[in-house]
């Protein structure tokens, strides 16, 4: 039953798992390709990642109460569809981005309702969401594709003192996100709470609220995610969003966040996993890998990158 | 234990009103009656006992007042006024504050965050952001006042379960409650905290501080309350001023029958001290791990039932879970009728070893599943038939019907019901008997009784005889010098990790046993 | 299909109905996800209310079981016949012989069964064929510019057997051209726009020069244009340092893009043309008329050369871009 | 019921209540409002097409029983399904017409399943890996696997052409049904008469606890997922054979519906709590609603809709038990 202890610096490797497995994956592809590492190309991969970040922003703050959202994809098709709509119909690009967020705040409220008033399981109420959210966009779209006036594509590409607009709103997301959490009494006691609602609950926390927050807050980053989104593909096609709630749970779950509540961080956990998922994509395209084979090398680098942070948390002691 | 019993002179304590009363409360579960007319009050500036069996009702009564449940008819006041609580913020509005039974606090946090989760200190400027060094110095006050040497950003999953405790209390204090209820504060704390702790309220008592204090340590209950309540079956049975009431008519009052002695006799005999058996059951040898234990020799013979007392902190704990294959150890031996001891939990209890944990919500319970569930765990592998390890329902039932007869697992539990729906005791007791169904021949009982009534300890110590009387070894941690005097033919002292005394039951002696305990000669 | 509880007791085992008279059909689409498919559903609908039959609808969302099911439940109703977006061309093959099996004439729209003895009719375009048309096409017109073109093509669903086969009319075209184009990236989209977007983003870091694009279906352009508009390499066909760009599907975003200029080639499939025989053969079938085995879409690569004379024949010129 | 039956009794019956309910009142609902609804025929079909379903979510239960999810299982599907036809079929198959060509499928087929199900469990038991990533990257990998072996072996997206001996589990619906509920059946008394199944619940219920109190923790994870593998598996044999195809994209689309019918069947999501009975009443609900859906002929974006809408109800019916699984 003796078990010895890894060496030192081994531990202090495996406590920066995370940001070593991207720099890794960023390295290896560079030896691979000169053209990976190409200021501009991250520049690329990080703007792939702007929308996805957002939304996995949203979806840790959900995972942090041992709740889930998986209706974040569905949210952003159907705001994506009103904001087409309006924009088709002429309103301007600022209007239609604010319906979007309104489409957030009242899909997020929605659920928040369900969770927290209702009482339903965070998984199945936001499942009926994703359907319902789904079928709904569809039928505004009337499942037709809609090509959004140039001046999406113009947002979306725009660049604000040399940095491209896409980065300073996921950049502002992640920054307020990681204050709320780490320096305010909401996210101390978003913690609090999912660690142990019920001692939550008696230690004074309105439990309510504090849910009811974190799925509407969650609805906000998935439309804001979704605009980004939007200004970056200038069309919306009847799969916008799709996977997205997948992608975003993963992105979360990479970066070190638990399913079951209580632990996990947006900066840099989230936020490197949502990286570590663009960067792999560009990597296989760059280097034209054998189109069969990238969910193939995407899954093994994932594998390692999950495998890495249990060795973090479970070889090494308190 | 020091603690003087003189009241305060609170002169206009008739004019003025009871800090809080209970008046007929009523509360049932689901049909289950629980509390019955419940009438009682607790005044200002005095410590109001709060005794009776396990699942009589104290805790729910608790619960009432900090308004995690409601009372099913009756009154709740608070100095006179009507209350009632929706929710813990009320009680909080209402100056109340609670230490309660189970620990409340949040392993992922750190300990000043858990101790001013709800009312962290802003920064200037209107902006929500936590003022990070304030909270660090009112932090470090509170701790000072419960001893509590930790730097206040320690995550609290760091502490051992003694630690947390005295942080419950001190979130309690914090509160800077006029009205304060402590539902068994000293269950995981050792003499001398438990010390402090008494200290701490008689402080407290003389700023004129109600105080509701629950415990089945009667004598500390005797000693430091000024009111007694007694409950059974959710009945008041009992109360008035301590000084009326002496041990034994407690105890008749919260049983409901005479109960003559607290820890039975042993026959036969116990084995004397001195004489080694051939062949010991348990034989550990120099027991090493850096940080936790150091050099821990010691031999456990058949039917001896040994002791260890200690402080919280002397690494008891975690000598039992090195013992039972939890943790690990640097360097050392362990060795079973001979045979060394290998594997992990489930190789040791085929060697016949169980290993009753301190912690028994997170280590010892399924708290969703159900009592019987529970109790039958450890044996299930006995009522299993192969090939396909087909369950003997039957068999299982009538085994976890004996076991809950005999330790009186409260009546109104059904087998069916959720762990987590039980008093505190109850809980325990369901620990206690999923090993004992067990038979083990090596039986490790860390804190065995915390939380558990007196008449229910008496029938947990034949239970332990009997098991001694067939053969088996008992190692029993303990916080309570009386309980390991009580019980044990031999008591083993550690102190920071090491063993620091040896004492057969010819020599039993409080003091010497706590001297050796306390006495600091290195460090 | 013997085994089929619903079979022969719902529905006859001759045609009942006077020559013509198909009162309903039963309509399932394997998904809706695409211009294309909603273009051919909302025909199939309206020249259904033009010979009023009523038509019940289903969409299987890429789950074959579940198209399955949903024929089941056609021929349990006694729909007088179905037409059919297979999930693939095996798979479909049992939903034929249930439908056989009750008599009900099947129609294969746009997308045709592997060989077998189950008896249906097809409305399909040559997927390969028509793509081989466009690329080489657009080969000529990389020929033109008198340097090797490096070109690059947005795979579909690596699943789907439309995707697969104008990637091998891709392929097919660029082995014949030799060494006139260079194909330096294959990239898998899952008919995914962001999916295609980070593709060709990468796809242009990797190779800054990448001159031509052929996208497997026309729904993708618009994350193209994001890209190419980002890098400045947005231009009409006419225009210097334009990129090469040639689809399929023929959409109301192609026929856009090809009026603008931006766009040199896409192939068309002629959907409302499908459409109509689609429900002709049923109607035939009905009638006791002899359906051919396979109707063959005429489908045309249109480019910029013949835009003029062949717009009339695209549907998605005939199409509002606004839903 | 007489109030004085203590909570547990009647949280217990609840459970069976609302198992049983949903489905029955959706039934009753349907046939009073969707003509050609319940005739034999339409409930003929309606069962057969729940069966998948049904298997696959026996196996899930297990898993989630065990404080885990197994979202490989739909890639499973597509892996079993390429790799059994790869054996069997008449066109590429390695047996091609040999007679042992069926039987050596079936085993090649299941033991794809168990093997991927060893492969989670150790990883999530072993290496203490959380089971949503682990079963997501096999996921990733096992469908792009199915995907990239068809096309390696026979250059096309699906296989075809397998043994009639095979194919009688898709075209004799009894048989289908048989195994179906047979493999549900033996997973229920696994997990109410055996001590494994007593080990699946104690370790959902606390892992430590359990490992303290004697249950090979380890094992006992590695085994469920070892089982819910082979669930899956079993399900492609059913979904191969009823379609006639070894196809990488069979089943692909089943996941949400999956742990759907679990939860609306009562199973819980943070392990511990979970019955085959109601499953498969959760099960069955599902497959109501879909085929309910088809007659009423609405539109696809209305289905997607009311589906959800569904879900939702059946969730607000079901909610009395959350409420008493928070009290406290
Ligand atoms: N949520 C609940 N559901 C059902 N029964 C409950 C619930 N909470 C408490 N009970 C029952 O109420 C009774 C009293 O419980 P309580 O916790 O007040 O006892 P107690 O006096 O604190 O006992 P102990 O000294 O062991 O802590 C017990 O029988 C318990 O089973
Ligand atoms: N979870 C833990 N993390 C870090 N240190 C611990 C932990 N548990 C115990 N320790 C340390 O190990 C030593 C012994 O712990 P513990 O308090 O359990 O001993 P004990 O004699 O069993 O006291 P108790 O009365 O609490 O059982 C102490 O130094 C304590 O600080
Ligand atoms: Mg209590
Ligand atoms: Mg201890």
């Amino acid at each position: 039953m003796t078990r010895p202890l890894p060496s030192r610096w081994i531990r202090r490797a495996l406590d920066q798992a995370p940001v070593l497995l991207v720099v890794l994956v960023l390295a290896g592809f560079g030896r691979m390709s000169d053209r990976f590492l190409t200021p501009d190309n991250l520049t690329q991969i990080l703007l792939q990642a702007a929308a996805p970040v957002i939304v996995a922003t949203g979806m840790t703050f959900v995972l942090l109460t041992a709740g889930v959202d998986l209706s974040v994809g569905a949210v952003m098709f159907v705001g994506a569809a009103i904001a087409g709509k309006m924009a088709l119909a002429g309103y301007a690009p600022t209007l239609c981005l604010a319906a979007m967020l309104a489409v957030g705040l009242a899909g997020g409220g929605i659920n928040a309702l369900l969770v927290t008033r209702l009482r339903l399981a965070a998984f199945i109420a936001t499942l009926a969401m994703l359907f319902i959210g789904r079928g709904l966009g569809r039928w505004i779209t009337q499942t037709r594709a809609m090509n959004l006036p140039d001046t999406f594509l113009h947002w979306g590409s725009a660049n604000v003192l040399g940095i491209p607009g896409p980065l300073w709103v996921a950049g502002a997301v992640v920054l307020i996100a990681q204050l709320i959490l780490s320096r305010t009494p909401f996210g101390r006691q978003v913690l609090a709470f999912g660690n142990h609602p019920e001692a939550a609950r008696r230690a004074g926390v309105r439990t309510r609220p504090l849910q009811a927050a974190v799925y509407i807050l969650c609805g906000l980053c998935a439309a804001l995610g979704g605009g980004v989104a939007l200004t970056q593909l200038g069309s919306v096609s009847p799969r916008f969003g799709e996977q997205y709630e997948f992608d975003a749970i993963t992105a979360a779950v990479l970066g070190g966040t638990s399913l079951f509540g209580g632990r996990g961080r947006v900066f840099p956990g989230t936020v490197l996993g949502a990286i570590l998922l663009k960067a792999i994509f560009s990597g296989l395209v760059i280097l034209q890998a054998d189109p069969y084979l990238y969910p193939l090398i995407t899954a093994v680098i994932i594998f390692v990158a999950v495998l890495l942070d249990s060795l973090r948390t479970h070889l090494l002691p308190a | 234990m020091k603690g003087d019993t003189t009241p305060p002179t609170s002169g206009g304590r008739e004019t003025r009103p009871p800090a809080v009363s209970f008046e007929d409360i009523e509360k049932g579960f689901f049909g289950v009656p629980v509390l019955k007319r419940v009438r009682f009050s607790a005044q200002a500036g005095r410590i109001t006992g709060l005794v009776g069996e396990n699942g009589a009702g104290k805790s729910t009564l608790m619960n009432l007042l900090g308004g995690n449940l409601q009372p099913d008819s009756g009154q709740l006041r608070v100095n006179g006024s009507p209350y009632a609580p929706r929710g813990s913020g009320d009680a909080r509005a209402a100056g109340i504050a609670f230490v309660h039974q189970e620990l409340n606090l949040f392993p992922n946090l750190s300990i000043a965050e858990n101790l001013f989760l709800t009312e962290f200190p802003r920064a200037a400027g209107g902006l929500p952001w936590i003022d990070r060094r304030k909270l660090r110095d009112r932090a470090r006050h509170l701790l000072d006042q419960v001893d509590l040497a930790h730097d206040p950003d320690t995550p609290v999953e760091r502490l051992p379960p003694g630690e947390r405790q005295l942080l419950e209390i001190a979130r309690a204090l914090g509160a800077q409650a006029h009205l304060l209820l402590l539902d068994e504060p000293t269950t995981s704390l050792s003499v001398r905290e438990c010390a402090r702790l008494f200290d701490l309220m008689h402080r407290l008592r003389t700023r004129g501080i109600a105080m509701v204090y629950i415990s089945h340590a009667l004598g500390d209950v005797l000693n430091h309350c000024d009111d007694l309540v007694i409950l059974r079956d959710g009945e008041v049975v009992g109360r008035g001023p301590a000084a009326e009431f002496t041990q034994e008519r407690l105890v008749s009052l919260m049983v409901g029958r005479e109960l003559n002695q607290l820890y039975p006799v042993r026959t036969p005999p116990p084995v004397p001290a001195d004489s080694r058996p051939r062949e010991p059951l348990l034989d550990v040898r120099g027991i090493t791990q850096p940080g936790r234990v150091r050099d821990i020799s010691f031999r456990l013979a058949p039917g001896e039932i040994l002791g260890v007392a200690g402080l919280m902190g002397a690494g008891r704990s975690e000598l039992a879970r090195i013992l039972f294959g939890l943790d690990p150890h640097a360097s050392g031996e362990i060795r079973v009728e001979g045979r060394p001891l290998e594997g992990g939990p489930r190789r040791r209890i085929r060697e016949g070893l169980a290993f009753l944990t301190e912690d028994r919500r997170h280590e010892g319970l399924c708290l969703e599943a159900s009592v019987a569930d529970n109790l039958a765990l450890v044996t299930l592998g006995q009522h299993a038939r192969t090939p396909v390890r087909w369950l003997d329902l039957p068999g299982i039932g009538t085994a976890v019907a004996r076991i809950r007869d005999a330790l009186q697992v409260s009546t109104r539990v059904t087998d069916a019901q959720p762990v987590r729906t039980l008093s505190g005791g109850n809980q325990q007791k369901v620990v206690l008997g999923k090993w004992l169904l067990s038979e083990p021949r090596i039986l490790i009982l860390d804190e065995p009784t915390r939380g558990i009534d007196v008449g229910a300890r008496f029938e947990i110590y034949q239970w332990i005889h009997r098991l001694a009387d067939r053969g088996s070894g008992i190692l029993v941690i303990s916080s309570e010098i009386e309980e390991l005097i009580g019980l044990c033919d031999r008591i083993l002292v550690m102190r920071q990790g090491e063993l620091s005394g040896e004492f057969p039951r010819g020599e039993f002696n409080r003091e010497q046993i706590l001297a050796a305990a306390l006495h600091t000669s290195t460090s | 299909d013997p085994s089929d509880p619903s079979a022969g007791k719902k529905s006859p085992a001759v045609p009942t109905a006077a020559p013509g008279g198909v009162r309903t059909i039963g309509v399932a689409f394997e998904t809706l996800q695409t211009e294309f498919w909603v273009a051919g559903f909302d025909k199939l609908k309206s020249e259904c209310k033009a010979r009023n039959i009523t038509m019940l609808e289903a969409v299987a969302d890429g789950d074959a079981a579940r198209q399955f099911d949903q024929v089941k439940n056609f021929i349990q109703r006694g729909v007088d016949g179905i037409i059919l977006v297979p999930k693939d061309g095996k798979t479909v093959i049992p939903m034929i012989r249930a439908a056989n099996a009750a008599a009900i004439p099947v129609v294969l729209y746009n997308r045709p069964a592997d060989p077998t003895d189950a008896r249906h009719t097809t409305v399909a375009p040559d997927n390969a064929a028509i793509t081989r048309e466009t690329v080489d096409y657009l080969i000529s017109v990389a020929k033109r510019t008198g340097r090797k073109q490096k070109a690059m093509i947005l795979l579909g669903d690596l699943s789907d057997v439309n995707a697969l086969g104008r990637r091998d009319g891709f392929e097919a075209a660029v082995q014949a051209a030799g060494d006139a184009v260079d194909v330096v990236a294959r990239v898998p989209t899952d008919w995914n726009q962001e999916k295609a977007l980070a593709g060709v983003q990468s796809a242009f870091q990797a190779h800054p020069d990448i001159g031509l694009i052929f996208t497997s279906s026309d729904f993708m352009f618009p994350s193209i244009k994001s890209v190419l508009s980002s890098l400045g390499k947005w231009r009409k066909y006419d225009q210097a340092g334009h990129v090469i760009l040639g689809g399929f599907d023929g959409d109301a975003t192609a026929y856009q893009l090809m009026t603008e200029g931006y766009v040199d080639a896409t192939g068309v499939q002629d959907v409302y043309w499908e459409a109509e025989q689609a429900i002709q053969a049923i109607v035939d079938a009905r009638a006791g008329k002899a359906v051919p085995a396979r109707i063959d879409d005429r489908g045309f690569a249109i480019t910029q050369e013949n835009l003029k004379q062949l717009a009339p024949r695209m549907w998605g010129a005939k199409q509002p871009l606004r839903p | 019921m007489n109030p004085a039956v203590p909570v547990p009794l009647r949280r217990l019956s609840a459970d069976a209540r609302a198992a049983i309910l949903l489905p029955l009142v959706l039934f009753l609902l349907l046939a009073a409002f969707t003509p050609g609804f319940a005739t034999a025929g339409n409930l003929g079909n309606l069962v057969v097409a729940g069966l998948p379903l049904l298997v696959l979510a026996t196996g899930q239960t297990v898993v989630l029983i065990t404080g885990g999810i197994d979202l490989s299982v739909t890639a499973v599907i597509g892996l079993t399904s390429v790799l059994g036809a790869l054996v069997m079929s008449g066109d590429a198959g390695w047996l091609r017409g040999s007679p042992a060509a069926t039987p050596v499928a079936l085993a090649v087929m299941l033991g794809t399943g168990a093997t991927v199900g060893l492969l989670n469990g150790s990883c999530i038991a072993w290496l203490r890996m959380p089971a949503f990533m682990v079963t997501l990257t096999t996921t990733l990998f096992m469908g792009g696997l199915a995907v990239w072996l068809a096309q390696r072996q026979v250059h096309a997206e699906s296989i075809y052409n397998l043994p009639a001996a095979f194919l009688l589990l898709g075209n004799r619906p009894g048989l289908a049904a048989g195994v179906a509920i047979a493999a549900a059946a033996a997973t229920h008394l696994l997990l109410t008469r055996t001590l494994l199944g007593r080990w699946f619940q104690a370790v959902g219920y606390n892992p430590r606890t359990a490992l303290i109190s004697g249950v090979p923790v380890g094992g006992t994870v590695v085994t469920a997922y070892v089982l819910s593998g082979m669930m899956a598996s079993l399900t492609s044999i059913l979904i191969t054979a009823r379609l006639e195809t070894g196809s990488p994209s069979h089943g692909r689309t089943l996941l949400l519906d999956v742990i759907g019918a679990a939860v609306i069947g009562g199973t819980s999501l943070f392990g511990g709590k979970g019955t085959v009975p109601g499953t498969a009443a959760g099960v069955l609900f599902l497959a109501l609603l879909s085929n309910g859906l088809n007659q009423l002929n609405l539109s696809d974006f209305f289905i997607t809709m009311v589906k959800g809408a569904v879900i939702l109800m059946a969730a607000l019916l079901d909610v009395r038990r959350n409420r008493w699984a928070r009290e406290s």
